[in-house]
């Protein structure tokens, strides 16, 4: 018998049972009785209601909720403009567009997240490849004027790396930036000389 | 014709099929990084791994180097397949950097693709990577090796399919490099098809670079409009602005590539210069108020003068639909016949040429790469229409002899037999070879005008090449490729009865014209009761015709006599112009009316072999947000209205200006109700025999020898001077400068070194060029490439035979640069 | 002529009594509803809009009416304006026979607390009710929504299998009173109320009550987790309102039923009858509630096998033995 | 550039090939032994003589052990680095070779005499551990006998000096 089998065997319907006991009509009598004993004891306990306005918890790290772009633990800004959090939008609120800065960072000229369409699903979080765009805690940015919700990249980048303390892209890509070239970045060779003597 | 078993599939496919092949033809795509179908198999990645399970070799087998066989049994997903393909993908990862965020091939990668499909998530290896330095690969190509996975397709491709030796692998191992022997601009004119090729982000496209990914763009096919051959492209467009151009796929014209004329050549879309808005006597204003006044002041004119005093002018490089209308606006109104060329010679060549080009011998740019013997007369491939040299190179490397029978110094990526003569002689060689290569007896039973042609036939003044002769002789599939731009009629009727003649013989022989612009076909087809602006100047300049209605045309700025054509301009009482272009022609016109590109609204073009080809637009179009915003940034006002999206599609706005109703139905193109956007079908002819034009054979010989007399021929570059890729920044780099190419001999008569600069006196002016001295072309002829930065416009023709002594040394003066006389731009 | 408009403005100040009761505790019951079923969820329920949210139901009946009354393209518009009106009225309607209280002398007239005594005041009743599953019915169906059309169906095939079980639970009540008109059901029982002779056509009243009126666990034409809303998916507004306000009339009428067939109707020690019937009716009204917070809604079939296999058979079984017992 | 005598010797034996790109190699030996390594200067001279693009020539060249694109001394020790010399005391042999001569692998010495660099079997197994010298093999080496080869070459070095210079 192979493993699949076994399985669908134990899915198979209990044949129904004929003839009841008494004592099983009573345990099913108990049973419907115990579950309005429980509900009824409920109206008198307290309700564990924290009531928003008048009390505020300090939510997880992990909340999802008003967008933010970090920067690198050097202070840099993070975010270089892939398009992954843009193609991952369920509602198309982010966009941007990249270009080149005078180190060769590729970075975003602009970014701009419509919060008025944003569903704060965090797929954007998950797509980034550079830790820079994060979701906060911070949920309470409620506005009346629709437009008002645009945030531009200046409004949207902050002076942390937000959760993740470390990490910084351009150390890693083995892309020739401002301060490191090709062959300085974390695990990396010396660049190949092709005209080497050496094999 | 064996038939093999593919993952349970049977297939039959034709003898020396690679597997790869035939699991494609089922819809099985085995993954492959080296593999294209253009450069075929190397076996170099090893990453198209397949199980064969019977057959003479079993086990796991590369599929691109395995023929298929009669009973073969393929399993492209057996455990050990995949585990091996798993496996290469992860060995070539290893030195992959971790740049995937910022890198442009990021999104249409196919190595992206491969490790995700293949499963490879995690590096499991730890040590350190491999990396390289990055080469300046000129103002396209931007060049990163660390991604490379020596596939070797950039080396196949550059050197081997398109024939350019600057770009090699250096090093051994685990380090070779690919790239240049030191930086620099890739001199090859197919360059930009590395960017296709690689299947990585090595070579990206540098213009777009950091642009946008590719699943944003707004995509479309599209046919690409530098020159007559239509190749097939894909445009890429983002926030209202043209982002890049790639090479669609299109068996029956350019294949898988495409010229880098085509890929770069669209920056006139986005140009900032272009003109938006419809201006009346300057005045900006709204394209509903310009139409009226343009209407009110064309009724004016034809109330006051006749409506004979109202002509309308196209071009070749408008679509059919503008064409069309243009023709129906003269129709409708009864205004003069429509025009849609400029000079006689052009719309006599390429009417010649359409007429001459029959079902039976048109050759498509797939079949030219078949021939085994190519005769090109009057045509300089690489600089009328690049992919044809491309071609022409497919067909050398199946050992095809290539002939070119032209005066200019013609260059291609391929070994070839030039014969650099006057193009006064060219006829007279056609002839001669004609003579030497066929014979009366078979050409009995062919077209009647070849028979009598044949009978015609004298001994020729000029003798034919002995080694094309002898080519001719044994070859089974001879091509003819006939130019249009600096020949004659003569040569063009010639060159299709050459091919008949072979035809007549058995042989599978084909013509391939090379036409004017991108739609020179469509404007034959239109141009039957036409006549060219040459031949109405006459009537422009006796008050006859008042006003000019120019569409999509620039008759100031390309007329070859610009002296004469302003003066004309001046005659006139109302220049209407309809452009996407600011041309000299739309700065000077009275009333004007913005229009819309290939990219905004399509459009049908016909392309040389008389391949109807119909477009849709990309994308909307409307000023780009780069443009209409504050310092890079888009706007935040969000309108209905897009800014500069009041253009309309030539056509459609020339419509509107007509005083009498359009018919929308014209009875000169006849479209086959299969043609689809894809590949097109050929256009039918309403009536051939309607069209069918005798060109005039007779006295031809003698006029070349007359050593008194130079022949001026203004021709067309790969980049520089075709009307739209010239305004392209990134191309202008490698455009030949202005000059005037002479042959020594003819430089030693002056005396004249390279360099000095050459003073013209020709029909329309002097015109003073730096001398570039060339062997390779012919004598007693001065070729000038139509810069748009040389004042060709004084020659006053485009093809002229001037006195000798019109041409003397010039001194320099001071920086007198060869420059245009400055038009407003 | 002034005795007939004597009568007449008898009439409309009981209906208007009725009504007004009805209408209002229909709105409170709305709001005790939440806040209990809040309480029993250990949390607060409405809590906001004045104390103890005592104005919810009126911040309820402003949003109901000032919002947007949208009718789908596809509906069939004058059926679906209308089911939400059949629901409302044919469970106010209801409300016309029961009786509240005593006859009372009024100037020298015999004044019946009750709206109008229909000697077959318990057919009307339950004709009344069977219309009620048209509004469900015919509201699915205008809708033009899957959804809603499968509440519709679910409540037409609940409301045929339950009607049986009520109507036959009741039998021995009638054979026990021997009229049909309710207020001599309530006479009857001036000694003792039914629920003493008669517990098992109570529970089964009961619980088929429960199922006419479409409450959990009986809400299959709603099914909010597997239909939207079931028949109202596309009302909004105040046609969903309508609804809203139908369903707890039901609940009520329900609840005086009960009362009348069961526990005395007004009768009780001490209170003034109509009190009495308003205790009545708020406690079944309560348990109700409760039942709602405590048990999860049937499947499809084992609500229609409670109905049929269970219910008609113990009904049928009660009417022979009541019959037995009346013949000794 | 090339001495005349030296580009006309090489012209004359291309013109005896079929195909130029045939002697390539040739052409590249011929050029570094006058040169000493193949410098870009010689890989220019060599494209313009066989008609081949640089980096066509420079794929030759920097596929092949024995053609040097970076200046080398005048001995240049292949120190033998495949497996039968692994084990038979390369590593020993290769450390002894570093110490005495004071280089890494791929070095020079400052006087200009030794360069040392692996290459992967000369087919000198039967006598392992060995390495080549400008093209002379010596095998079974101990570190005496290292020593002894060195200080012979040093010695022809100098006299070969004295005879050019004298």
């Amino acid at each position: 018998m192979n493993p699949d089998e076994r399985h669908y065997r134990k899915l198979k319907p209990v044949p129904p049972q004929r003839f009841r006991t008494i004592s099983e009509i009573g345990e099913a009598l108990n049973a419907l009785g115990q579950g309005f004993v429980t509900t009824f004891r409920h109206l008198f306990r307290k309700p564990i209601t924290e009531e928003y306005p008048e009390y505020k918890r300090t939510l997880p790290e992990r909340s999802r909720a008003r967008i933010v772009l970090t920067r690198d633990p050097d202070g840099n800004e993070r975010c270089v403009a892939c398009y992954l959090c843009s193609a991952a939008c369920p509602v198309s609120c982010i966009s941007m567009q990249s270009a080149e800065d005078d180190n060769g960072r590729r970075y975003a000229r602009w970014f701009r997240i419509n919060f008025g369409r944003c569903i704060y699903c965090g797929l954007c979080e998950e797509a980034c490849p550079t830790s820079a765009i994060q979701l906060t805690p911070q949920f309470e940015h409620v506005k009346r004027e629709i437009l008002s919700m645009v945030y531009e990249k200046e409004d949207l980048l902050v002076d942390h790396s937000g959760k993740d303390k470390t990490y910084n892209f351009y150390r890693w890509a083995g892309i020739r930036t401002g301060d490191r070239d090709k062959g300085e970045h974390e695990r990396e060779d010396k660049p190949v000389n092709v005209r080497s003597n050496m094999p | 014709m064996p038939t093999l078993t593919i993952d349970n599939r049977r297939i039959e496919v034709p003898e020396g099929t690679k597997v790869i092949e035939a699991a494609e033809a089922l819809g099985i795509m085995i993954p492959r990084f080296c593999y294209h179908r253009a450069l075929g198999s190397v076996g170099a990645c090893r990453v198209c791994a397949v199980k064969i399970v019977d057959g003479t070799r079993k086990g796991v087998q590369m599929s691109c180097m395995l023929d298929v066989e009669e009973g073969m049994v393929v399993s492209t997903d057996d455990p050990e397949a995949v585990a091996m393909r798993r496996h290469v993908i992860e060995w070539l990862m290893l030195h992959h950097p971790h740049d995937c965020p910022v890198c442009d091939e990021g999104g249409h990668c196919l190595l992206q693709d491969m490790t995700v499909s293949g499963g490879h998530g995690l590096r499991r290896y730890l040590g350190n990577k491999r990396t390289h330095l990055d080469q300046y690969l000129g103002p396209r190509i931007q060049h990163e090796m660390n991604r490379c996975i020596q596939c070797y397709r950039c080396v196949r491709y550059y050197r081997e399919f398109s024939g350019y030796r600057d770009l090699g692998v250096t090093g051994i191992g685990n380090r070779v490099y690919f790239g240049r022997e030191r930086e620099g601009t890739l001199e090859n004119p197919f360059s930009g098809n590395l960017i296709d090729i690689c299947p990585t982000g090595v070579f990206t496209d540098k213009p777009a670079r950091y642009f946008g990914r590719r699943w944003d763009l707004q995509r479309g096919p599209s046919v690409c409009i530098h020159c007559s051959l239509g190749c097939s492209v894909t445009v890429g467009a983002r926030y209202r602005e043209v982002a890049r151009v790639e090479a669609r796929y299109a068996k029956a014209v350019n294949g898988h590539f495409i010229c880098d004329r085509g890929r770069w050549g669209f920056p006139y879309t986005n140009e900032a210069s272009r003109p938006r808005a419809a201006r009346v006597d300057g005045e900006a204003t709204t394209v509903g108020e310009a139409c009226a006044a343009a209407r009110n002041r064309l009724l004016h004119v034809a109330e006051t003068a006749g409506s004979e005093a109202v002509a309308c002018l196209g071009s070749e490089r408008a679509g059919l639909e503008t064409l069309k209308a243009v023709a129906g606006i003269c129709r409708a109104n009864g205004w003069a016949d429509p025009l849609f060329w400029l000079e006689r010679r052009a719309r006599e060549n390429v009417a010649a040429a359409v007429s001459l080009l029959g079902d039976d011998l048109v050759l498509s740019l797939r079949e030219l790469e078949a021939a085994d013997c190519v005769l090109v007369f009057g045509a300089d491939p690489l600089g009328e229409a690049p992919m044809a040299a491309l071609a022409l190179r497919q067909a050398r490397r199946q050992g095809a002899p290539v002939f070119v029978f032209d005066p200019r110094p013609v260059e291609l990526p391929l070994d070839f037999h030039h014969v650099p003569l006057a193009i006064e002689d060219l006829p007279e060689c056609i002839r001669s070879l004609v003579g030497a290569a066929g014979d009366r007896e078979t050409a009995r039973g062919a077209d009647p005008t070849v028979r009598s042609f044949t009978d015609q036939l004298a001994e020729p003044s000029v003798p034919p090449p002995p080694e094309a002769v002898a080519a001719l002789r044994t070859s089974r599939r001879p091509a003819v490729v006939c130019g249009t731009d600096v020949t004659d009629a003569a040569a063009i009727g010639l060159a299709a009865d050459f091919a008949a003649l072979m035809k007549a013989q058995g042989r599978r022989a084909g013509l391939f014209y090379l036409m004017p612009g991108a739609n020179g076909f469509g404007a034959a087809l239109a141009g039957t009761e036409a006549a060219s602006l040459e031949e109405l100047l006459p009537r422009i300049e006796g008050g006859e015709i008042r006003a000019l209605v120019a569409v999509e045309a620039d008759p100031l700025g390309l007329y070859p006599d610009r002296g004469r054509i302003e003066a004309a301009m001046r005659k006139l009482d109302l220049l209407v112009v309809l452009d996407y272009l600011d041309t000299d022609s739309a700065a000077a016109a009275d009333v004007f009316l913005p229009s819309t590109t290939v990219f905004e609204t399509g459009g049908t073009w016909i392309n040389q072999e008389g391949r109807i080809q119909i477009v849709r637009g990309a994308h909307r179009g409307g000023i780009p947000v780069s443009q209409t915003g504050g310092g890079g940034h888009p706007p935040r006002v969000f309108m209905e209205e897009v800014p500069g999206g009041q253009a309309a599609a030539s056509g459609q706005t020339l419509t509107r200006l007509s005083p009498a109703e359009v018919k929308g139905a014209s009875e000169w193109v006849r479209l086959p109700p299969d043609t689809d956007k894809q590949s097109g079908t050929r256009a039918v002819l309403p009536d051939p025999s309607a069209l069918r034009f005798a060109p005039e054979r007779t006295a031809l010989s003698g006029a070349a020898g007359d050593e008194a007399m130079l022949t001026v021929i203004a021709v067309d570059r790969t980049f520089g001077t075709e009307v739209l890729s010239s305004r392209s920044p990134w191309l202008s780099a490698e455009e030949t400068a202005p000059t005037v190419w002479m042959h020594p001999e003819e430089a030693g008569r002056v005396p004249l070194s390279d360099g000095d600069l050459l003073e013209i006196d020709a029909g329309g002016g002097s015109l003073v060029l730096p001398v570039k001295i060339v062997e390779n072309m012919a004598r007693r002829t001065l070729v000038i490439p139509r810069h748009r930065d040389a004042a060709w416009q004084r020659l006053g023709a485009t093809r002229l035979r001037i006195e000798r002594d019109c041409i003397r040394k010039a001194q320099p003066v001071g920086e007198n640069a060869p420059v245009k006389e400055s038009p407003p731009r | 002529m002034i005795a007939w408009i004597a009568g007449f403005a008898v009439l409309l100040v009981k209906i208007g009594l009725v009504l007004g009761v009805l209408l209002f505790l229909a709105a409170y019951l709305v709001w005790a509803e939440r806040k209990l079923l809040g309480r029993l969820q250990i949390r607060y329920g409405p809590n906001r809009a004045g104390i103890f949210g005592l104005l919810q139901p009126i911040a309820d009946a402003i949003k109901m009416m000032t919002k947007e009354d949208i009718v789908p393209e596809a509906a069939d518009r004058t059926i679906f304006l209308l089911a939400p009106a059949v629901v409302a009225v044919t469970a106010m309607l209801m409300a016309a026979v029961v009786p509240f209280g005593p006859t009372i002398t009024l100037w020298g007239r015999q004044v019946p607390m009750v709206v109008t005594d229909l000697n077959v005041g318990l057919l009307f009743v339950f004709a009344m009710s069977s219309l009620g599953v048209y509004g469900v019915a015919l509201g699915g169906w205008a809708s033009n929504s899957k959804f809603a059309l499968l509440g519709g169906i679910r409540g037409a095939a609940q409301m045929i299998s339950y009607e049986l079980a009520l109507g036959l639970s009741i039998v021995p009540v009638v054979m026990l009173a021997g009229s049909l008109s309710l207020v001599d059901i309530v006479d009857a029982q001036a000694s003792y109320p039914f629920i003493l002779v008669q517990p098992v056509a109570f529970v089964i009243f009961v619980v088929s009550a429960m199922a006419e009126s479409k409450r959990i666990p009986f809400d299959l034409p709603e099914a909010e987790n597997e239909l939207g809303a079931g028949y109202h998916t596309e009302y909004s507004g105040m046609r969903f309102g309508m609804f809203f306000i139908g369903e707890y009339v039901h609940m009520q009428v329900l609840g005086a039923l009960i009362a009348v067939f069961f526990l005395g109707g007004w009768r009780g020690p001490l209170l003034p009858g109509p009190l009495w019937l308003l205790i009545k009716i708020i406690v079944v009204a309560l348990v109700m509630i409760w039942v709602r917070g405590t048990l999860p809604r049937l499947r499809y079939d084992q609500l229609m096998a409670l109905g049929w296999k269970v219910l008609i058979p113990a009904a049928l079984a009660n009417i022979v033995i009541t019959g037995a017992v009346v013949l000794l | 550039m090339l001495p005349a005598d030296l580009r006309e010797k090489l012209e004359r034996t291309i013109e005896t090939a079929d195909h130029p790109r045939e002697l390539a190699v040739d052409v590249m030996m011929a050029l570094q032994e006058h040169y000493g390594h193949l410098s870009d200067e010689a890989v220019a001279e060599a494209a313009q003589l066989l008609d081949m693009s640089e980096v066509e020539i420079d794929e030759l060249a920097t596929f092949y052990t024995f053609i040097y694109r970076e200046p080398v001394g005048r001995y240049v020790i292949h120190v033998c680095d495949s497996l039968i010399c692994w084990m038979d005391g390369y590593e020993k042999l290769r450390d002894h070779l570093a110490r005495k001569l004071n280089i890494a692998m791929g070095g020079t010495t400052d006087d200009g005499l030794f360069t040392l660099l692996p290459v992967c079997c000369v087919g000198y197994c039967d006598r392992s551990p060995a390495m080549l010298v400008n093209r002379r093999v010596h095998g079974n080496l101990t570190p005496e006998k290292v020593d002894a080869i060195l200080d012979g070459l040093r010695e022809s070095a100098r006299s070969a000096d004295e005879t050019s210079s004298g």
